[in-house]
């Protein structure tokens, strides 16, 4: 099978991630091996790692409010996908999805799969990657709304030209 | 002069309180020309025009480049998904 | 929570994979991040990487028949998860499932998924290592039926004692 | 004598024939020992003996180890699960 045959699923969707439906999407004959990345809404923070919290507490979350600019998120979404398979030529599925609007905690948001004929060929540094760059490049934002309020979570990443 | 429609989201929507402007900029107005004219005519937007990230059609834009006829212009900040 | 409480699944199932349910079943509110690894039955297999094709022959599998030493089996992927727990004490929920009978290609085989509350804290190497090891130590084999007959899948590896 | 259990998995079941044998062993026979034994008695599984991995109560044993009193002897080739 040529690369041009290989599946690329992205998409921002209000759905739930249906994880077995994505991974069947992305398998081919000659697959078998999928690294999968899923992110979720985290109901409880700890104070380590976290910028929010007081001394000492965890910080609740009651939902997380996702927003993204669509058209160019799945664009950037397509440009993440491409990258990965430059980088890692023998990655044959690549799934990428944001799921967007109000979503609670425990539930995937994300998700970032790569199918490869075997697992050492870099299938878990492309999903790796993927969800880096995605985090960095695919406009999408959230709004965490818990007991003390609401407020937006702070990007880091400044796209740099060419990006 | 050249019309613009501006998508604006998170907090860059939260501060013009819309979430889309349309704006007249004159022909071969600059990125940094834009954000000036908005800082100018949008005071809840002044500071935010420091940091925020532009797209032209779709794509990231930087200071120096010329916006073209009739683009699509949004503004936001660093992003946040996963 | 406190380590005891993080969620440790191990089975040996002749059921579909379930991957949403396996995630949600290790998703605590702690958790931000999942990395899943799954194995399939691959259907065609290049000369690359094969042993048994002939020269510039794709391999067929029509199916692989799967067994387990079952008691043996879960004790080993519990000795698998208590080793990722000592190598990466901030994973939270651990799933590993293999399952067994007769499967066919691009049929998931196998799932290690490892869950944290971030994605930069090991979950891709600590799931990474989960199917290392499982296809080292936990007594499971596979014999591969095809166009030119059937063959046992040979293994590598020789434990050693305190495995 | 020690009355044990052999469980045979993948190509020592089908070199065998069977799925399981019951087999009488000296006392403080070791796994070495038990190895020589069906061998010896088993000629379908003489040259499997020579690679064969071995668990005694379904944790790795090695030649050296005493097979006790009504052990869960198991024998089988490196695993190959995934």
């Amino acid at each position: 099978m040529q690369p041009s045959n290989f599946p690329t699923i992205f998409s921002i969707t209000e759905s739930e991630l249906d994880l077995n439906d994505l991974l069947a999407k992305i398998t081919l004959p000659s697959t078998g091996a999928a690294a999968i990345f899923t992110g979720m809404v985290r109901g409880e923070t700890s104070r380590r790692g976290s910028t929010q919290a007081k001394r000492g507490e965890a910080r609740e979350t009651a939902f997380l409010e996702y927003e993204a600019y669509v058209p160019m998120a799945e664009a950037k979404m397509k440009q993440v996908a491409d990258e990965i398979r430059e980088r890692w030529p023998v990655v044959e599925g690549i799934a990428i999805v944001q799921r967007i609007g109000k979503l609670y905690p425990q539930t995937p948001t994300v998700l970032i799969a790569c199918t490869a004929a075997h697992r050492d060929t870099g299938v878990f540094d492309a999903a790796r990657y993927g969800i880096d760059r995605l985090k960095e490049i695919v406009p999408i934002w959230k709004k965490e709304v818990g007991p003390n309020g609401e407020f937006w979570v702070e990007g880091e990443y400044t796209p740099k030209p060419g990006e | 002069m050249n019309h613009i429609k501006v998508l604006l989201f998170a907090t860059l929507r939260d501060r013009a309180g819309t979430k889309s402007m349309e704006i007249e900029i004159p022909d071969s107005t600059t990125v940094q020309g834009l954000k000036d004219q908005i800082a100018r005519d949008y005071p809840n937007l002044k500071q935010a025009m420091e940091t925020v990230l532009i797209s032209i059609n779709r794509e990231y834009a930087f200071d120096e480049a010329v916006v073209p006829q009739n683009a699509e212009v949004a503004m936001f900040p660093p992003v946040s998904g996963g």
